[in-house]
């Protein structure tokens, strides 16, 4: 069965055409959905792309959250569909509250565009933990932040998806890119069917083009997928 | 005292008034008057530069869109189109770094747009005052800033360019920018198609007081302290709504509904008016009132003539109105029928019910004036060039020499700068910034885009002829370099005040160069731009032509890269060396003086070597490849090192040349590189047959950058020197290399 | 009628403000070592149509709340408006 | 003594604000059709050592001149210290 996965177009996002190609690249059928529609179409499972969705105006993600889509996506995550929020995806989905805490401008202020490494935590079905993923950032406003008390839920629950590490894993201020609290990179939500990470796997999928340490996450992606759409209540025969 | 009359005011001389009347038949109103200066200013109508241009070779077996359009545009076989141009932004940066360098960006990728290209790669040529002084690194910080405020929102990657520096860049940065773009070959907008009757569509944003008489007054008067007063002028750029255009515009384009497109940028709809009608030998009806305006109360002059960014001006059939303006709601962007083209030449501008310009469109475009200025050459040049730097005393310590210029800023690591490019997105980056030539992948095929930016001001400033010529031999040579062929040329031509005949007789001598080299490459020169007033404060820019350079690699995954893979690989070092120290980065930084000659330029040496290059990386007989250009052999060793971070044993082939003068000439046509274990004798079989010389250096490998009998450095302190130098400099402390 | 009001928005006390803490640090070296503490927020300024200036400050501080600020990490005040115009 | 100032930082009249305009054209589907106009600016606020009052101040309108704001395109007031703390 060839899983689909709808990637959301806002205006403004720019990674969009790249993770469908990864999607396809990797076997699935990518459905671009646009920010208006109101209604998914039938997919298994959804991308939040990155880009400067609005322009990053105001705040990133404030006002795509908004976007008649996201109350679709919303719905489609409270139902068990997987949700992917990669970039300006993250920054979205913490916008939206389906992800704690939020990305503010990084410590250095700069935008960062750079290959890094990050460390797989919280395992779950096609998803080890320990795995050590060279993967690309690039982003102005990548630095995780929330109140000490969200900080500790995150950790005593084991939200954390994946965090700054140097390529054997160690993780250390020294390798995160952009002063985000507790190195993190990338977040579960509590149920683990919605994932927002600032590193941009749809980049690191293609040996053509360098490391293939994104791999991991849509192989997360499309089990998650196919855990879905065997869930689901099929489609009556005519 | 009287005041001074209009047309000087708008920037006019007064032999072109009575010109401007002639053309009229009668005397222009002050609207009139004003599409005039905005249209004849240097900026827009090329009068000083137009003669010099014609001399350059713009034909050729590939070209499908030259000169004279807003982007040139190459054929890459396989239906495609490569379309690409380069501009300057260098004097709002100086005013404003962080929206001039953004505006730039904005106004080169409309350019590429408006040909029915999707635009896929941003270069950036930079060049700034030394960066021990704290207002050249808030210029270099600010136009970083702005550069990847814009290119990174629109999903375009930044994939290369230059970082320079010289004392002469301090009050006149030069700030340049290249846009590529790929379209289907049938789908090219030139301004040919469409007809009487088709609309004058004006799509984006609203039209303000942004830079009202900027293209005559921002752009074509010396930039001086009374730049202070033009600074309300300054144009703030959307980059989302630049999205917007990019995104709404190649959809246009894919359904096919447009005849044309331009894009609105100095002289703002004049410009984008009256060469929308001349072009197509026509006239157009132009309505103000249907102008959307940010601003109430804004006279027909400033509505003609604003420059507020984000606008593109569409030439569609009436019928397919309705879908444009779909697609463009779409998008979230205003689309409005503002005129109309007709026949007989004239373009007749209306607003609150009646007439307020009508000349012929051509009077502000073909019919501009040009003038042959007088070129002299500067005398105290002679006695700079028989400076030679090559007869100073050697070193001290050619250690110490070596850290220096591998440490200098214009030689350093850019990934300060780069770093804060997206420079992967779209997807199809092979290879990004910190190489010879960016590499971007043609979607769906092993084939690829090979590009370059290049330009030496000190070759420049000490022989123009050869600063036009070096620029396009290095260019390509770079793009040789990962085992492109070299396609064809865009350009920047950065000078003083042309009204200065040494400043002329420069850039007559660069372009000379320039086309030259152009001509014996076979790589015509598809478009570019010309930036004169580069000087203030009595001190003009080096006389600095900056050639961007395409090529097409066949099979990407054979492209040659600059690091070195791993040890044990014969090292060679193609080309000849002689004893070329004019101009170098050595002479400057080490002897502090920017003298003699530059380095001789062999044409058909640097063309067989580009041929090796290419059958180099085709037959996979090198693991990696470099060529050498500021800081000589030293240097490009050195890089292939950190790049690779993998160190190397090297003797340096005397021939009777000072190992100093062996380290640092800079002669041309030169390259490093390292054979496939096993393919030495192919790659000195190859040489022989291309007639390159080929010198076998040493052997890769090791922690240590080895020059036998010399001197040795550890690989981790050149890491530290060349990645380092930068940004210790940014944060305002001295450099590791000077410790 | 139209009214006009300005809402401030800054960031959580407890958060690091990396744009505070980057000007806070260039300070001295400019000339200015006695800058204690510096935050950087955003300023909002808004005019809109509304029956009443009651009605329009109930509807600014429900845009402050929901879209200009994010709870997560910022507060916000609504400052005077300054009354139509 | 240690003064708090604000420092409140807009763009020069006449010039885009290319937030303020895509916030205010994307507010009517967000809810508030009703917005006129809405421009975005920073708010800086300080906590300075001074002697005086008087003196905090002349320091803050000194930096808000020559760092805060970017005097090509922005404008910049200073607000009433609300007192030491
Ligand atoms: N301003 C810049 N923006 C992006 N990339 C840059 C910039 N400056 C330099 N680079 C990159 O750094 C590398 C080294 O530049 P340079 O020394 O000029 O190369 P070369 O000598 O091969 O022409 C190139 O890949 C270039 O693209
Ligand atoms: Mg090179």
């Amino acid at each position: 069965m060839t899983l689909r996965v709808g990637v959301v177009v806002f205006p403004g996002s720019n990674d969009d055409r790249d993770a469908m190609r990864a999607v396809r690249l990797l076997g699935g059928e990518a459905v671009a959905v646009w920010h208006r529609d109101g209604k998914l179409p039938e997919v298994d499972a959804v991308i939040l792309p990155g880009g400067f969705s609005y322009g990053d105006y105001l705040r990133t993600g404030a006002i795509a959250r908004f976007a008649p889509a996201m109350a679709a996506v919303r719905a489609f995550a409270a139902a068990g569909g997987p949700v992917l929020g990669i970039c300006n995806g993250f920054q979205i989905l913490c916008e939206a509250g389906l992800l704690p805490g939020a990305l503010i401008r990084n410590r250095g202020l700069a935008f960062v565009c750079r290959w890094v490494h990050v460390r797989t935590e919280g395992a779950r079905e096609g998803w080890p933990e320990g795995e050590v993923l060279p993967v690309p950032i690039k982003h102005g406003e990548g630095q995780f932040v929330a109140t000490p008390e969200e900080l500790e839920r995150i950790e005593g629950e084991r939200l954390v998806a994946l965090r700054y590490s140097s390529s054997e894993g160690l993780v250390d201020e020294r390798y995160n890119p952009n002063g985000s609290a507790h190195g993190i990179a990338g977040l579960w939500n509590a149920a683990g069917n919605v994932l927002g990470m600032m590193p941009h796997p749809e980049h690191a999928v293609d040996p053509d083009l360098g490391p293939t340490g994104g791999l991991q996450v849509f192989e997360w992606l499309f089990a998650a997928a196919r855990a879905f759409a065997g869930a689901r209540p099929q489609p009556a025969p005519v | 005292m009287r005041a001074e009359p209009l047309h000087r005011a708008l920037g006019l001389t007064d032999e072109e008034a009575v010109q401007v009347e002639r053309r009229l038949g009668r005397p222009p109103n002050p609207t009139e008057l004003a599409m005039f200066a905005a249209m004849w200013s240097e900026h827009c109508s090329y009068k000083s530069s137009k003669v010099h241009l014609a001399t350059l070779p713009t034909r050729g077996p590939g070209v499908l869109l030259g000169p004279g359009e807003d982007a040139g545009a190459v054929d890459l076989g396989d239906g495609l189109a490569c379309v690409f141009k380069m501009e300057s932004h260098s004097h709002p940066s100086a005013i404003e770094p962080v929206q001039g360098a953004a505006t730039g960006v904005g106004g080169i990728v409309r350019d590429v747009l408006s040909m029915g290209a999707r635009p896929v790669a941003l270069l950036d040529p930079l060049r700034f005052g030394p960066l021990d002084n704290p207002r050249n690194r808030y210029l270099l910080g600010g136009v970083v800033a702005g550069i990847g405020q814009y290119g990174n929102s629109i999903g375009v990657p930044t994939v290369g360019g230059e970082l320079k520096f010289a004392s002469c860049h301090g009050p006149n940065p030069t700030i340049n920018v290249m846009c590529v773009g790929l379209a289907r070959a049938d789908r090219l907008l030139g301004s040919r198609g469409g007809g009487p009757g088709d609309l004058l569509v004006l799509i984006g944003a609203a039209t303000g007081r942004d830079g009202i008489g900027g293209v005559s007054v921002l752009a074509s008067r010396t930039l001086d302290a009374d730049a202070q007063g033009s600074r309300p002028s300054v144009q703030v750029g959307d980059p989302f709504a630049g999205k917007l255009l990019v995104e709404a515009c190649t959809e246009l384009v894919e359904r096919g509904l447009l005849e044309g497109l331009k894009d609105l940028g100095g002289a703002g709809l004049t410009c984008a008016v009256s060469e929308s009608a001349a072009r197509r030998g026509l006239g157009a009806e132009l309505h103000l009132d249907e102008v959307p305006l940010r601003e109430p109360g804004m006279e027909p002059f400033e509505v003609l003539t604003s420059e507020s960014q984000e606008r593109v001006l569409a030439v569609v059939r009436p019928e397919l109105v309705p879908r444009v303006q779909e697609v463009c709601e779409r998008w979230g962007l205003s689309a409005r029928v503002v005129g109309k083209l007709r026949r007989g030449g004239t373009l007749r501008v209306r607003a609150g019910g009646r007439v307020v310009a009508e000349v012929p469109a051509r009077a502000l475009t073909d019919e501009a004036p040009a003038y042959r200025r007088p070129l002299e050459r500067p005398h105290v040049l002679d006695r700079i060039r028989e400076d030679d730097p090559a007869a100073a005393p050697p070193p001290r310590s050619l250690e110490e020499a070596f850290l220096a210029v591998l440490g200098s800023p214009g030689v350093a690591s850019a990934r300060w700068v780069f770093e804060q490019f997206d420079s992967l997105v779209q997807g199809n980056t092979v290879v990004g910034p910190g190489a010879d030539a960016a590499v971007i992948r043609l979607e769906g095929s092993v084939r690829a885009l090979a590009l370059s930016t290049d330009g030496n001001g000190r070759y420049g400033f000490l022989d123009p002829y050869l600063g036009g010529a070096h620029a396009v031999a290095e260019a390509a040579r770079n793009v040789a370099t990962v085992g492109a062929r070299p396609l064809a040329v865009t350009n920047c031509l950065n000078f003083g005040n042309p009204e200065r005949p040494e400043v002329m007789w420069a850039f007559a001598e660069a372009v000379r160069g320039l086309g030259d080299a152009c001509r014996f490459l076979g790589t015509p020169v598809t478009g570019g731009n010309v930036s004169f007033y580069n000087e203030s404060e009595g001190s003009a820019v080096y006389p600095t032509p900056v050639v961007g350079m395409v090529g097409v690699i066949e099979d990407y995954r054979l492209l040659s890269r600059t690091a070195f893979p791993s040890g044990n690989l014969a090292i060679y070092l193609l080309g000849e060396t002689r004893p070329e120290l004019g101009g170098s980065q050595y002479a400057e930084v080490v002897l502090g003086k920017v003298s003699g000659r530059p380095p001789a330029l062999d044409l058909e040496a640097e063309a067989r070597l580009h041929r090796l290059l290419r059958e180099c990386a085709a037959g996979d007989v090198v693991a990696s490849a470099h060529d050498l250009s500021d800081g000589g052999l030293a240097v490009a060793l050195a890089e292939c090192a950190v790049a690779g971070g993998v160190g190397f044993t090297v003797s340096v082939p005397d021939r009777g040349l000072p190992p100093h003068v062996a380290l640092f000439s800079e002669s041309a046509s030169r390259a490093v590189v390292t054979a496939r274990p096993g393919r030495e004798a192919d790659l000195e079989e190859l040489a022989a047959s291309h007639r390159v010389p080929a010198v076998r250096l040493g052997i890769t490998g090791g922690p240590r950058l080895r020059f036998e009998g010399l001197f040795e450095v550890p690989l981790s302190d050149a890491i530290v020197v060349y990645e380092g130098a930068v940004p210790a400099l940014m944060s305002g402390r001295p450099a590791a290399a000077s410790a | 009628m139209r009214f006009r009001f300005e809402v401030v928005v800054t960031l959580r006390e407890g958060l690091l403000d990396p744009q505070g803490k980057t000007i806070r640090e260039a300070l001295p070296a400019l000339g200015w070592p006695n800058v204690a503490e510096i935050r950087v927020g955003k300023h909002i300024e808004l005019v809109l149509e509304a029956e009443s200036e009651a009605e329009a400050r109930a509807q600014v501080e429900d845009m402050a709340r929901r879209f200009l600020s994010n709870p997560v990490i910022e507060d916000f005040r609504v400052l005077a408006g300054e009354g139509a115009r």
